[in-house]
């Protein structure tokens, strides 16, 4: 978009008032238009009788623009990740922007394509938004709130409270990039490395799951908090331990080098294209065979079990034979050096 | 498992010699020893003490109160490792300076403390030097390049500590002493062949991969039986006997002995290092004239005790109950090194 | 208390070298370690290569068993 | 709640892990409780077949609390307002916190808490969240996102491209004291006035209407841009022209005190509590009557009606029975003294 | 309607007399006359002229630009009326400065200004000093107070005016000239009888209600076809003869008379205030040696014939195309009160 | 050119008023004027009482065009 070259967001565009409707003309609806796109006070959907899921995600990214994605792509991934983990066909998005004032209108639009490119790939229709500018200090370059409406298909039911013993746990990909690639791209550390986020929607992978059986208890996406976090939270939920097995767990080898640089464990870098499964370990190997052929999980790995000891804490069996706690998940994400 | 990491730990479970203590001094040990689950497979015979070697166990509160001021009061911005970024002072952490607005910037080198203070000339950047002789060099170094290049918004909040007073008030704690590679990778080797050779101290040097921890206790294990104190470089890839010269030299060059505060254990003469005369420019405590601190810390916290290895971090009272790694009382449940902190984390979480 | 990391220099320039641990990259200080030279080990910590050291650990701890056994 | 006493939120209650579930339990859950509130990763709801209106919006309101309400109540009925205009009963919300760094926990729990309130006023669900702490700096407090589901009920059709010539255009209450509310509350200009937010939730009030006739063409709840901003949309999506009755708006005195002292216009100030409606002229008087007996609609008035001529222009009669167009919406609210 | 408003209009809307060209002076009169529809009820004979008498019109570009430069370049805090803030510069505006970073203080007194600068010591503020005899006293109290006050981190940026070169300029482009009571408030009505006595120049002074205005339309349009010069004050509750004394005294005390530059019209000799050499301390073109700007504005503007009456500004080619309120070219569209934005606004959108 | 604002006094204290236009109440400069009084009437512009005026319009007005007709 030419016309957007060297332009800034003001305050003047979140007024209310005609640039407001430029703003959103020119930037969002030249990329989300679809039928079903309100320019009332909502949209107005058609629904059949059954259940949805029904989600939302704040997104504050910084930066906003990273290798493998920018916000934007992040923030449909987001949500519709989290219709999918609940066996959701994910139908509806809306999306609410706060922009800093003179954020470039350039990266705006930036934001918009990818939103666009991902909601297409994903099947999502974004159907309803709000645009807000914040003076300059008030927010950190863009925020994006999506919230999400998706179809739950018929004989899924999953729940971080439903692991049994004796569940195999799944991870579709290797972890931790979307973590490590935001450090990265912080260049507050100096570092630098051949890490793209793991970004991408995953109704497509869920969908490949649950076309090898439906007896599926959890299928979680591991975002911030990184996997650790989840298997401790659906350790609590279901009341149950879960083993890993260290070696099993896939972490490319850049990641493996700067968490080594910097002391972080990789199971706590946040991930925005990797699902924990759940699932009766009769099943786990032919899940992992159809997650290889696709798109978003050729890394798919069983990396551990449900058990009945130890509820609520994660296990984990070492390179050297031995087993240890693997450590809650703490604070704020510090890197360790002295 | 590598055949190599087989055989060590066959010797090591295999053990049936008498009772040792062993003490590991440095904090990456204490990690790396939890985080490979070491502790399952010793013996009932193999006690392990976590010593005093985690920089950001033994720094005192005043030190954590002093960087507050800077941040709040001074407006100075606060370049600092991740690790300190939690650690409790007397009433605020860096954590809680930076929610009321303080500037803390994470910085993963002293150097790059530097750069941010090369590039941000309009503020003042005060880099926290904390750390053993491993850290203190690359201090000294920023503080050189600084003076370099001519910066006046650059200075050291020192706490810089070494380790042979510890040694020396630890000396009966343990049996045998796990030394830390990278100390001695500086330092080299003389000052723990003299405590093995003039005060019957043993101890071996090892790295911090799986197969240099495990080959390291079984060396121990094998040695100790035989009943004679040792010494064994087992991390000889690194270390060498003399050390590194240059950086020995680099820190005579810019930093002196003093005496210095160790959570936990109290002044230890001569066990610290502050920047010289000639440096003071670079000093923060000079060019800011930071008050004294009265570090207060919760009389409950038994740290000092597990520092030398007198008690468990299970027989603090407040352990896994008031004193949490999220809600730390005491500096050992801050550091992922700590050794409440891996207790907590890896071993039982005080139920 | 010093998390380091074995990493391989990559290049070299005014003191300064580009070393590689795995994939990871950073500039550190060559400073305290004379003649450092593309294709050599160090070891790293806190931005500074403080001592030049072999590749691999496992050739040393399996002289040490050997020795020991 | 005591044990939040001079508590503050830190990076730690965001990082995904115990600390944000902790805040999660303590703050939101704590007001939030319902059976449906999820605590995977999106609610499970039962829909019926039908129309439904989904909406979001972005809050960002500075200061987070005011005289009349706070941050909290402002995101319930935002949402739930712009649910009730397309005549849709709320059901359900999702919200989606951006809290900064040092951000007080007291503070956070009375805005909790209104949303409770509110909510359940409303007649309204709060069934998924999200919870982000941004650094210090990086966000002016907190902002609050939240997305709405509502039953759109039998019969009713509304839209700003429905006004018609002959419509009366009707505001539900007296007009810019929400704006005027924050403009003071910032303290930037030094006026003090004894002026309360307009905040509140209409469903009520849209009912009240549907009870009369559900012959309304547009219902719109004029938020930023106030009132001037939803007649120069509405004109423009209808292409119909609007004559005000300059005499006829309710403006409560001491709004037009402040209005008088920064050279603003009351048409152009938000408020978050007052509809715009447009309804064939013959139930307009019927309307206003019903409204009327209202809680938050006593101040009910016709100010106007929709014209063939001019279309997309707003006329005003002014006091001295002239006519004038009112300056359509201009960018940022600029105080005007010199 | 009130009754005395319907006689007005009635007197109004009934002139049969000879063609009349009638200027308003003032901003807040254009601004006025548009919002109460006045226009239209004046007959065709009546035509109206809207003035120089916004000070936001006649703020040359490089006023702008002086302001910006220090926001942005000095880290000034920018104090300033909201009228300033879209003003185009020669290619910044101050909105864009602020989203650029550069601090802009909205105010509703300079008085406000001098508290914001008490409050905030660790900044520098400016107030940019503009507008006519009304709000020059005010400006000149900031600086009373901050040399009271013993503040050195206040300043204004002045771009004061007065009247009588810009009416000298202007004499010959209307018959009628509509006065603007607030200024006349503080001058008093010596200049403007002397106008009338001396050079025959109609006026009336009014104030700015519904009935203010209209009762100084019906008594100019009674008093005109008379054929004789006169001079009304119809706004005696405000406006006495000598004006106000301490108001007089107060401008006197802090600026002295300067040769101005107003967009549009041009240099006027004697027409600008700025601050006594005693009061340099308060020049911020002095206190932060604001380099020369070279305000650019755009060639196609035609502002300079608007505001001389010369031109509709429909006339100008970009009138409503290139040039709106929320895309401004020249400085009249930017105020409400500024004759093209009110035009725009309130009678033509151009299309 | 300067938007002004009849005003009533309603508090004096170290040459400031606190005045009230309709219900806005702010402080305001009354350097500029003698003898100030709470119940006097002003007329304000950017913070500073710049005349003492009367409370009513509508009288003046009245005047003037009886004056005239
Ligand atoms: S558990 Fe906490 S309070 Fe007790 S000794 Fe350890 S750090 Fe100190
Ligand atoms: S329309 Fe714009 S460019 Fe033309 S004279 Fe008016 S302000 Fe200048
Ligand atoms: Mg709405
Ligand atoms: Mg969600
Ligand atoms: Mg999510
Ligand atoms: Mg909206
Ligand atoms: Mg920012
Ligand atoms: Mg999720
Ligand atoms: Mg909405
Ligand atoms: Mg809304
Ligand atoms: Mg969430
Ligand atoms: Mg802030």
């Amino acid at each position: 978009m030419d016309n957007l070259k060297g332009k800034t967001v003001s305050l003047a565009h979140g007024a209310g008032g005609k640039q407001t409707s430029e703003l959103i003309d020119q930037v969002f609806k030249a990329h989300f238009a679809n039928p079903e796109l309100t320019s009332d006070d909502a949209a107005v959907l058609k629904m059949k009788e059954g259940k949805i899921a029904f989600t939302t995600d704040g997104f504050i990214v910084s930066p906003s623009e990273f290798p493998g994605g920018n916000i934007g792509k992040l923030s449909i991934c987001g949500t519709v990740n989290d219709l999918s983990c609940m066996g959701a066909k994910p139908l509806y998005l809306s999306c609410a922007f706060v922009i800093e004032e003179g954020f470039p209108m350039e990266k705006l639009e930036a934001i918009a394509a990818a939103m666009e490119k991902t909601a297409k790939e994903a099947g999502v229709k974004i159907v309803a938004g709000d645009t807000k500018v914040a003076g300059k200090g008030q927010v950190d370059g863009v925020f994006i709130t999506t919230t999400g409406i998706g179809e739950i298909q018929e004989g899924v039911e999953t729940s971080g409270f439903m692991a049994k013993p004796g569940d195999a746990v799944i991870v579709s990909g290797d972890i931790g990039r979307h973590g490590c690639t935001i450090l990265l791209a912080r260049e507050d550390f100096g570092i630098d490395a051949d890490v793209t986020s793991d970004c991408a929607p995953l109704w497509g992978t869920v969908q490949d799951i649950l076309s090898v059986t439906k007896d599926v208890h959890v299928i979680r996406d591991a975002t911030r908090g990184g996997v650790g976090t989840v298997l401790y939270e659906i350790a609590e939920q279901s009341h149950t331990g879960i083993r890993l097995n260290a070696e099993a767990i896939p972490v490319q080898e850049s990641v493996k080098g700067v968490c080594g640089m910097l002391g972080l464990e990789p199971l706590y870098l946040a991930c925005e294209g990797r699902l924990v499964i759940f699932a009766p370990k009769e099943n786990a190997e032919a899940i992992v065979a159809k997650l290889h052929e696709g798109k978003y999980s050729t890394e798919a790995a069983i990396i551990g079990e449900v058990t009945e000891e130890m509820p609520g804490r994660v296990v984990v069996t070492t390179e050297i034979g031995a087993e240890t706690l693997l450590p809650p998940p703490g604070g704020e994400l510090l890197p360790r050096i002295c | 498992m590598k055949e190599q990491l087989k055989k060590a730990k066959a010797i090591i479970e295999g053990y049936d010699g008498p009772p040792v203590r062993v003490m590991e001094v440095c904090g990456t040990h204490t990690h790396e020893i939890f985080h490979l689950g070491v502790r399952k497979i010793l013996p009932q015979q193999v006690e392990l003490i976590s010593g005093p070697g985690c920089p950001v166990c033994v720094t005192p509160a005043d030190f954590i109160d002093e960087a507050v001021w800077l941040a709040l009061e001074k407006n100075v911005t606060i370049c600092t490792f991740g690790d300190l970024v939690r650690v409790p002072g007397s009433t605020k952490s860096l954590a809680d300076a930076r929610s009321l607005g303080g500037k803390i910037q994470m910085v993963y080198s002293p150097m790059d403390a530097f750069e941010y203070a090369k590039e941000h000339k309009e503020e003042q950047v005060v880099f926290l030097s904390v750390g053993f002789e491993t850290t203190t060099p690359a201090s000294c170094l920023s503080v050189k390049m600084a003076k370099e290049a001519g910066l006046t918004n650059y200075a050291l909040l020192t706490a810089n500590k070494t380790m042979p007073g510890a040694y020396e008030m630890l000396k009966n704690s343990a049996d045998v002493f796990l030394y830390p590679g990278h100390v001695n990778a500086i330092t080299g080797n003389a000052l723990n062949k003299k405590l093995c050779e003039e005060e019957g101290i043993s101890g071996i040097v090892t790295g911090f991969t799986a197969s240099e921890i495990l080959t390291a206790f079984a060396v121990l294990l094998k040695k100790f039986p035989e009943g004679k104190p040792f010494f064994v470089n087992a991390y000889p890839r690194v270390v060498t006997e003399e050390g590194s010269i240059p950086a020995q030299k680099l820190i005579k060059e810019w930093m002196e002995p003093c005496d210095s505060q160790w959570r936990g254990l109290g002044m230890i003469k001569n066990s610290g290092l502050r920047l010289r005369k000639e440096a003071q420019d670079f000093d923060a405590r000079v060019k800011f004239s930071i008050p004294k601190m009265e570090g207060r810390t919760s009389p409950a916290c038994r740290c000092g005790d597990v520092l030398q290895g007198k008690c468990l971090p299970t027989d603090c009272k407040v352990f896994g109950k008031g004193c949490t790694p999220l809600h730390p009382i005491g500096a050992c449940m801050v550091s992922n090194e700590g050794a409440c902190s891996a207790y907590y984390q890896y071993n039982s979480r005080g139920e | 208390m010093c998390v380091g990391l074995p990493a391989k220099v990559m290049t070299m320039k005014d003191g300064m070298a580009v070393v590689d641990a795995s994939g990871a990259k950073r500039e550190v200080s060559a400073e305290l370690i004379e003649n450092l030279e593309p294709g050599d080990y160090v070891m790293v910590h806190a931005g500074i290569a403080i001592a030049k050291i072999t590749e691999e650990d496992e050739d040393e701890a399996e002289d040490l068993l050997e020795e020991l056994l």
